[in-house]
This record gives C-alpha cells, sequence and structure tokens, in this order.
C-alpha cells in the first residue's frame, strides 16, 4: 500500500531538500563535533560548554532546516517549481514532513541516546534522566509546533514568531518545573523516580507533538490542490 | 503574415528555385523553420492553391504546379495592386497621367535598372 | 483524437478577482495564444490548467486527465513554466536537470545539450549568477527536454532582450514540428502571439471575451478610412468598436467585417478610401479600451 | 628516436600507480600486524607494568625500547595510509559510495564486533581477577573492584577497535570539511611543497601530544578526543592529499638515511624522560615536541621505505593484507586469553611473548581461513 503517494518523487522531494541544506547541515555538524570534543576534555567548563552548545546547535539546526525547505522556497518563488513537478498536496506535504522529521529526527535521536548514556555511565545522577527527558521533549515540541506552523501558515512574521518563541520558552519551562517539588526532589538520586507531574508534562509534550504533526498531515493532505 | 509566405513561395517559384512538380514542405516544417504559426501557413498554401501556384494532393502534401503561369498572374496581380495604391497617392498630390508617367520614368532612370529591363533597352 | 485541454463552465473565485465560465478546448497539436490585460485572469487559467488550483465549479481535463483529481498523472506529461516561478539560486543548471531527469522518464539529453549550446548557458554555474534572460531560458530548457505534450507557458517572453527573445522563440517553434504536442501560452507581447498562435483566447476581467482561430479573428478586424462628415447614430452600429472624426476624415475600427460594409457606408454618405487589415496589437488596445469587446 | 625522458628520482617513484597501491596496500597490512607485537609486548613492558592487565611479572626495558617507536608511527601510518585509500574511493564512486563502503567496511564491523570483542575481554580479564595466582597490579586493582558488593560500571569505551571510531569521525568530517568547500585549501598546503610540510607536519601535531599522556595513550572514549584528532587528523589529510601525487614525496628520497638516524636519536632522548615513569593526561613541551618530530618523520620515513621496497606483489604479504583487518580485530580478547594464564608458568618472558605472538596469529589465519575468506563475512572484513 502506498496511499496513492508518489513515492520515487517524494525520494526526490526529500533528496533535493537534503541537498539544498547540505551546506549548512555540514557546519552543524561540525559545530556539533567541537561540541562532543569540548565535552570529551573531561573538564567541568568544557562540560557545560559543549553541552550548551550542542544544544544551540540542535536548535539552530532543527530551526534553519524548515526555513531552508519551507519558508525560503517560499519567499524565492521556488514553491511554484517544485508544485509544477508531478506531485499532489498530499505528495508534497509527505515529503516536505518526512524529510524534515529525518534532518531533525537523526541529530535529536543521536543527541537523546548520548545525553541518557553519559548520564546513565558516568557518576552524574541517574535522577537527571527524567530532566533530560523533560528538555527534550520541550525542544520536540517546539520544532513540532515550528514545522506545522511553517506548512499552514505563509506569513514570515508569524513563522519567525512561532520558532524563536516556542524554542526561547525552555528557559521559562525549566523554571517552571524547578518550582515543581515531586519533579526537582528526585533528580540528585541515584533512582530514576517518575513523579505523576513529570510524567504528564512529558506525555503531554509527547502527544501535542504528535498531534500538530498529525493534523497539519491531514489537513495538507485533504486539499485537492495547492492553491 | 499569411501574405509574406505568399509572396515568397511565388517568388521562388517565379525564379525557378522551385520546379513544377517539386514537392513543398509541409505545413508543419514550413511554420517551425519560419517561425510563424501552422494556420498561418495553411491559409497561405490555401490562397496559392486557389491562385492555381501550387496543387495539394490529399495525404501527400502540395506540389509546385506544372504551369508557371498562376504564379505569373499573382504577381501581375500584386502589381497592379500597387499601382493603384500609386495612382491613388498621385490622385490626393493633383498629378494627371503625365505627370505619374513622367514620375514613374524618374524613378526608373534613377534606380539601377534590373538585368531583364537592362537586357530589353539594348 | 482527445483534446490537448478542454475546460468547461469554468468559475473560481478569489477574494479580489474571480474568473467566470470559461469554455476553451485546445485541439492536439495547435498552439494557443492567450491576451489580456494584467489581472485579466490569464495566470489563474494557467493555475487552473496545471491543476495547482482546484476550480469553484466546472470541469477541466488536460490531456485525458481529470484536475484537480488526477494532477500526478496530467503533470507527468505537462510543462509548466510562469513568470513567478524560480529556481534554486544557490544550485547549478547541472543539477536542475539531474532532479528533473529522475522524474521525468521522457527526458531528451541529447535535446537539453543541444538547447545548452543554443541558449549559451554554462551549466556549472549556479543560477545565482544568471541573467533574467539565461535564468527563463533555463526554466524552457528544463520544461522543453522533459517532451511535454502540452506545455503551458506564463509570459515565457516578457523582460527578455530582442535576442533572448527571438532564441526562445524559435525554440517555441521547434515543438510545431510535431502534431502531437500542443501550447498555450500567454504574452503581454501581441506580435510573439502573432506570429505562433493557431488560436486566439482574449481574457478580460476573468471572462473570455473571445475564441477564435487566429486567421479568422484577425479577419474580422479592419480599420476603415473614410471621407465625409461622419453621420449621427455610427455609434450605434454594432459592428463599429471605434469612431472618431478628424476634420474631414473618419476613422472607423470594425470588429465584424463584411463586405457590404463599404457600400453601407457610401449609403450613409460617407466616401470609402481605404480598408487595412489591423495588427493584433490594435485590436488588443481597442477591444480593451471598448470594455471587452471582441 | 625518443626523446630523453627527464632523470626519474628514484625507481620506486617511476612505476605505475598500481605498483604504489601494492605497497601501501603492504604498509597498511605491517601497520595493522605489528598491532599483534605491539599489544603482546606492553606485558613485558617496565614502562606499563602498572597499567596493563596482562603485564608479567617478568619485564626487560629493552621491550619498552622497541614497542613504544612502533607506537609512536604505526598507528600515523595506518591513518595516513586510509587518508590515501579513502580519495581514492572518493574519486572512484563519489561520497555516497565512499558512505556507503564505510558503512559496510567499518561501520557494520564496529557494531558488531565491539560487543563481542569488549565481552571476551572483560570475561577473560573476570576469570584471570579470579583465577591468576600472580596477577598484575592492575589485575588486582580489578580483583578489588569486583570483590565489591556494587562495583559502578564504567562508561563504555571502544578499545583497540577505536580506530575504526576515529575513521568513521575522519569521514563525517571530511564530508562537512568537503561539503563547506575546504578541499581546496589541502590542495593549497599540499601546493608548498613536501619540506614545507616536512616542518609543518611536527608543529601540528605537538599541541596534540602536550594534551595527552606520554606514551600517548589509546583514544577510547565514545567521545571524540581533541588530542587524537590533533594527532591522526593530519595524517589522513596527508594520505589524502598524496592521493594521486606519491611523486610529490621524492625530494624527501635524499633524506631518508639521515631523516632515519635523526629519529632514532630523538627517541633515545625521549627514553631518557621516560625513565622517571609514564605520564599521565598532561605531557611537557620538550617531551611531545620530541614525540610529534618522532610521529611525522618516523611515519615519512617509513613511508618511503615501504614505497622503495614494498613495491612489488608478493603472495604473502597479499594474503597476510587479506587477513590484516579480520586479525586486528580479533588479536586482543585472544592474546589476552593467552597471556593470562602465561603469567602463573615459570617460563622465561621471551618464550611466553614467542608463545603467545605465535599462537594469537596461528589463530588469527586460521579463523580467517574458515570464517571470512571464503564466506558472505569476507564482504565485512576481508
Amino acid at each position: 500500500m502506498n496511499f496513492g503517494l508518489n513515492v520515487p518523487v517524494i525520494r526526490l522531494l526529500i533528496v533535493k531538500d537534503w541537498q539544498l541544506f547540505q551546506k549548512q547541515l555540514a557546519a552543524y555538524v561540525l559545530a556539533g563535533f567541537a561540541a562532543l570534543t569540548l565535552l570529551g576534555l573531561a573538564k567541568p567548563w568544557a562540560f557545560y560548554l559543549g553541552s550548551l552548545a550542542l544544544i544551540v546547535v540542535l536548535v539552530a539546526a532543527a530551526c534553519f532546516a524548515i526555513a531552508t525547505s519551507l519558508l525560503v522556497e517560499r519567499k524565492e518563488q521556488t514553491l511554484a517549481f517544485v508544485m509544477s513537478l508531478p506531485v499532489s498536496p498530499l505528495d508534497f506535504t509527505a515529503a516536505k514532513l518526512l524529510g524534515n522529521l529525518l534532518t531533525f529526527g537523526v541529530p535529536f535521536a543521536v543527541l537523546l541516546l548520548g545525553t541518557l548514556v553519559v548520564i546513565l555511565t558516568t557518576p552524574l545522577p541517574d535522577g537527571l534522566v527524567i530532566l533530560a527527558l523533560l528538555l527534550f521533549g520541550h525542544v520536540l515540541l517546539a520544532y513540532s509546533v515550528s514545522l506545522a506552523v511553517a506548512m499552514q501558515v505563509e506569513s514570515e512574521g508569524w513563522n519567525t514568531f512561532a520558532m524563536i518563541g516556542s524554542m526561547v520558552l525552555i528557559n521559562p519551562f525549566l523554571m517552571a518545573i524547578g518550582q515543581i517539588e515531586a519533579i526537582q526532589g528526585p533528580l540528585r538520586g541515584d533512582a530514576i523516580a517518575w513523579s505523576l507531574p513529570a510524567a504528564l508534562i512529558l506525555a503531554g509534550q509527547l502527544l501535542v507533538s504528535a498531534a500538530a504533526l498529525a493534523g497539519t498531515a491531514w489537513w495538507q493532505g485533504r486539499k485537492a490542490a495547492f492553491y | 503574415m499569411y501574405q509574406q509566405i505568399v509572396d515568397q513561395i511565388t517568388a521562388r517559384v517565379m525564379a525557378g528555385d522551385w520546379r513544377p512538380g517539386q514537392p513543398l514542405p509541409s505545413i508543419r516544417e514550413l511554420a517551425a523553420g519560419s517561425g510563424v504559426s501552422v494556420i498561418t501557413v495553411k491559409r497561405a498554401y490555401e490562397e496559392l492553391e486557389r491562385a492555381g501556384v501550387i496543387v495539394t494532393r490529399h495525404g501527400k502534401g502540395s506540389v509546385v504546379a506544372d504551369r508557371p503561369e498562376p504564379a505569373r498572374a499573382l504577381l501581375e496581380e500584386g502589381l497592379r495592386h500597387h499601382l493603384q495604391e500609386a495612382i491613388a497617392v498621385g490622385a490626393r498630390l493633383g498629378l494627371d497621367r503625365a505627370a505619374l508617367h513622367q514620375r514613374l520614368d524618374v524613378v526608373l532612370d534613377g534606380n539601377p535598372p534590373t538585368s531583364q529591363s537592362k537586357g530589353s533597352q539594348s | 483524437m482527445t483534446a490537448a485541454f478542454a475546460v468547461k463552465g469554468l468559475r473560481k473565485h478569489y477574494p479580489d478577482f474571480a474568473l467566470q465560465d470559461v469554455d476553451l478546448t485546445l485541439p492536439q497539436g495547435q498552439v494557443m495564444g492567450l491576451v489580456g490585460v494584467n489581472g485579466a485572469g490569464k495566470t489563474t487559467l494557467l493555475r487552473l490548467l496545471t491543476g495547482l488550483a482546484a476550480p469553484d465549479a466546472g470541469s477541466i481535463e488536460v490531456l485525458g486527465c481529470r484536475l484537480p483529481d488526477e494532477q500526478v498523472a496530467a503533470k507527468r506529461q505537462l510543462g509548466f513554466a510562469s513568470e513567478d516561478m524560480r529556481l534554486y539560486r544557490g544550485q547549478s543548471l547541472d543539477w536542475h536537470i539531474d532532479l528533473v531527469r529522475r522524474i521525468y522518464p521522457e527526458w531528451d539529453d541529447a535535446y537539453a545539450r543541444e538547447l545548452i549550446a543554443r541558449f549559451d548557458l554554462k551549466p556549472a554555474q549556479a543560477l545565482g549568477g544568471y541573467s533574467h534572460g539565461q535564468r527563463v531560458k533555463a526554466l524552457l530548457l528544463l520544461c522543453l527536454s522533459r517532451r511535454p505534450r502540452l506545455l503551458l507557458l506564463d509570459e515565457p517572453t516578457t523582460g527578455l532582450d530582442p535576442v533572448a527573445r527571438a532564441e526562445v522563440l524559435e525554440t517555441l517553434c521547434d515543438v510545431l514540428r510535431d502534431e502531437g504536442r500542443s501550447v498555450l501560452f500567454s504574452s503581454h507581447n501581441t506580435h510573439d502571439v502573432e506570429r505562433l498562435a493557431d488560436s486566439i483566447g482574449f481574457l478580460h476581467q476573468g471572462r473570455l471575451v473571445a475564441h477564435a482561430d487566429k486567421e479568422r479573428f484577425l479577419d474580422n478586424w479592419r480599420r476603415v478610412l473614410c471621407l465625409g462628415a461622419a453621420p449621427g447614430g455610427l455609434d450605434g452600429w454594432p459592428e463599429l468598436v471605434h469612431v472618431r472624426a478628424a476634420g474631414s476624415q473618419v476613422e472607423l475600427k470594425v470588429r465584424a467585417w463584411r463586405d457590404d460594409l463599404p457600400q453601407r457606408l457610401s449609403a450613409a454618405g460617407l466616401t470609402v478610401q481605404r480598408v487595412d487589415p489591423m495588427p493584433l496589437e490594435d485590436i488588443f488596445v481597442t477591444a480593451v479600451r471598448a470594455g471587452g469587446a471582441a | 628516436m625518443t626523446p630523453p625522458r627527464p632523470a626519474a628520482p628514484a625507481a620506486s617513484f617511476d612505476a605505475g600507480p598500481a605498483v604504489r597501491i601494492h605497497a601501501l596496500d603492504h604498509l597498511r597490512a605491517l601497520a595493522m600486524l605489528a598491532g599483534v607485537l605491539f599489544h603482546a609486548a606492553l606485558a613485558y613492558s617496565p614502562l606499563l607494568g602498572s597499567y596493563w592487565p596482562a603485564a608479567d611479572r617478568e619485564n626487560w626495558w629493552g621491550v619498552d625500547a622497541l614497542a613504544w617507536l612502533l607506537h609512536l608511527v604505526r598507528m600515523p601510518l595506518f591513518f595516513l595510509v586510509a587518508g590515501y585509500f579513502t580519495a581514492s574511493l572518493l574519486e572512484r564512486r563519489g561520497m555516497s559510495g565512499l558512505a556507503r563502503q564505510r558503512a559496510r567496511r567499518i561501520l557494520v564491523p564496529f557494531v558488531v564486533a565491539w560487543p563481542l570483542v569488549d565481552g571476551s575481554l572483560a570475561l577473560a580479564t573476570e576469570w584471570a581477577a579470579a583465577a591468576v595466582a600472580h596477577p598484575s597490579p592492575m589485575l588486582r586493582l580489578i580483583r578489588d573492584w569486583l570483590a565489591q558488593p556494587d562495583p559502578p560500571s564504567l562508561p563504555p569505551r571502544t578499545g583497540h577497535l577505536w580506530f575504526l571510531y576515529y575513521l568513521l569521525l575522519f569521514s563525517v568530517l571530511l564530508w562537512a570539511l568537503r561539503t563547506l568547500g575546504w578541499g581546496a585549501r589541502l590542495e593549497r598546503w599540499m601546493e608548498k611543497g613536501p619540506q614545507h610540510l616536512a616542518w609543518a607536519l611536527p608543529l601540528l601535531l605537538w599541541p596534540g601530544f602536550m594534551a595527552t599522556g606520554s606514551p600517548h595513550p589509546a583514544p577510547e572514549s565514545l567521545l571524540p578526543e581533541a588530542w587524537a584528532l590533533a594527532v591522526f587528523g593530519p595524517f589522513f589529510a596527508l594520505g589524502l592529499g598524496l592521493h594521486g601525487r606519491l611523486e610529490w614525496l621524492a625530494p624527501l628520497q635524499r633524506w631518508l638515511a639521515p631523516g632515519g638516524l635523526l629519529c632514532l636519536g630523538l627517541y633515545a632522548l625521549l627514553a631518557d624522560h621516560w625513565t622517571t615513569g609514564a605520564t599521565v593526561a598532561r605531557t611537557a613541551w620538550a617531551p611531545a615536541l620530541l614525540e610529534a618530530l618522532i610521529a611525522a618523520w618516523g611515519t615519512l620515513v617509513v613511508l618511503l621505505v615501504g614505497l622503495r621496497f614494498l613495491a612489488q606483489p608478493s603472495p604473502v604479504l597479499r594474503y597476510l593484507s587479506a587477513s590484516a583487518y579480520w586479525t586486528y580485530l580479533v588479536h586482543l580478547p585472544l592474546l589476552f586469553a593467552l597471556q593470562y594464564p602465561l603469567m602463573d608458568l615459570a617460563w622465561p618472558w621471551p618464550l611466553k611473548f614467542a608463545a603467545a605472538v605465535a599462537a594469537t596469529t596461528t589463530l588469527c589465519l586460521l579463523s580467517f581461513e574458515l570464517l571470512v575468506r571464503r564466506t558472505p563475512l569476507q564482504r565485512f572484513v576481508g
């Protein structure tokens, strides 16, 4: 079953977006590499700097991937060229969603796994796993919302607002969970203790992310034509 | 625009570039080659056929007609048209028949005569 | 024989514009020129024909495919280039060719190479460094080399210098050789339409005000110069679109020419001095000024 | 009449590219096989006596003298040749072809072999910690540590497979830098000529050697270690740059003998620093500079010698180079499994060394012949 999707062309569109994004991605890979090397120096200052740099790289890569594949294409009117190719709006949506999830998902998964391995295999308290998951959950949520907005809304201003706004919210979010004793308490312990608020927040993040992406896919997929 | 094509083909037939019986390019070929629409060439061919310059056989394309007289007649027709226009302008200028003749002579003398007219003079 | 495209009762509403009740058919192997001022609806019609937009009412069939449902199948055989379509500035023509070639199995590489040479394009250079004319030619190359059965071109020659324009038009003429291929192109440049089109569609304020084969369309129009005083009531003659008296001369523009008109003019007291066919440009301007009377 | 040919600087540079590939292929095989010798010798190294789990009761300073010289040249040479072959692959198959080859030949073997090698090493060591009557200081430490009620786990380390991990890292870096258009920079460096390189290379390596212990350890962390990138990266880049123009090295030929002798002299100075023991994590500028000079010049010397003497195809070398990858992957667990029981034997150490090397090599080659050479495994590690 391919659900009427034009799979070869979707693949080509993803490869095309990847090629367009390649130069930027190379820069992010280099930056990520440098951040990992900083972590590898095994000094406290290098550890903080490295993990900060990693988050910055991840967020920047996510935002610019959206910008390159959706916003710039719209602004530079190359979108008309893509739409003239034999694709339906559903194919186009699938290519954009999959392509973006790939460019974001791969580094995101690698970083998440790496972070969990570092926490679990080093003397760092294992309770931090929950904090790390909530943090990555927020980045995922911010990314999904930005992607959904970028696919639905043409206005560049709203898109920039969605991207920067959702990512910047990470600070108040961290402060907020700092206030919740049930989450904050077990962080320094060596057991991974799930509290109800933590579980609810993570579930909420995952649900909203999935809903935003699924809603976008559904909304775009039922359009018969682009305009 | 079709008139230009009619004139060009007539001129070629008259000059002997295209001999009687010679096939003409297909309509699409001529249209693509001269950069005009198919329908324009089609109309020109119809016009040429009506005048008897070319003969179109169904399914076999067009060939130049066996006798070039129709082409000659077509050119004669063109010349008559131009002369009539000249007479109309002359009338506006108030020229009589003699004055028109004289103007024609002036132009003929001033321009290098064509090889044909040169032959008839000597 | 299926038509290259056939639309019936087409309507499309936008907040500030509406395309209304368009019926239009292009037989296979023909070239249609679409004329109309900016905002007349040419781009909307082309968007509907490529399946990018869905009509509010009416039916669209392109190369035997119903749109927009079967747009993928239709777009496989379509070449579409519009004025607001851009290629990727950071990538080379070779990169674009590679992308398009993988999508269209009919891609003709030899023809693409020939066009690169004819258009004098540098295939390895990033398109950001191309001039406007070069970009138009690159886009056209990408359309033509896939050997589409129907070419839809929105203003292909706008903004080109005379040399580039001649090159583009000559290349369009290549398409004429094949009777299975059809072209619909819109242009402000009525000379191009007059040269290349087999039929003419005339859009005005979202309506198709005229559609006829070109020779017939042009044949319907005449400019007549008369001497004498213009009699009253001349404005009421339905075939006269334009009447202007200057001194003892009266200029008439006729949209439905019949051979008995000079007689009727004489009867009305005018001496016909000359009768000339009108170039499309003149017809276009006259018709638009008369509120779309074609 | 044939025009006079320009005098060739040396015989091997005049030979066709195929011959040069032979030489490099043989060099790579020898560099990997030298690893077996090196790891076997560490059991009898005074310098490493307190760090190496399989350290024997007996040791001899001469082992240090030979092993650590080998150590400074072996992996740099390996990365240089790897860079050369990477460039060749890139030229023939492009970036995507290279990525596929790296996935099949490096990523898959690494992911599969790592847990197996790590597990069997741990198994052998746990057995040894419990069973050996004359344990090394390290083994004793492990024994105490295992005796704890809840021994803390250590972060995963790549062990001797670190070279695969770094080949992957360098391939990713190569992709990123090439995509950003830095290929031309390497080209500009190469244009400056080999003498320039002979001076620049040690200076490039120097900070890397200062940032790690002396003799340098293996970069076994899963996070990229800056010093290892700084020390092995330049060799990989040099290998990339040398592809298609080994004759570029020809002007260095006349420095072969003096360079080789100079390296030995420098090594004597370095060994003097080691009499106070190995250093961990940091190295003073002077010994680090010595290490940089020896690694840079020694590698070039061995490369030039190899190009001159290893250029002829030979069945033995061919078999060794075909089996080298497999041998290197599996040798360490075998070696440890053999050397742990040897610790309790009263044999003189050279006999133990010879027995361990002979048995390990035999087992490696035998398993290659039976498991790899004619099986699908050959596509991955053959």
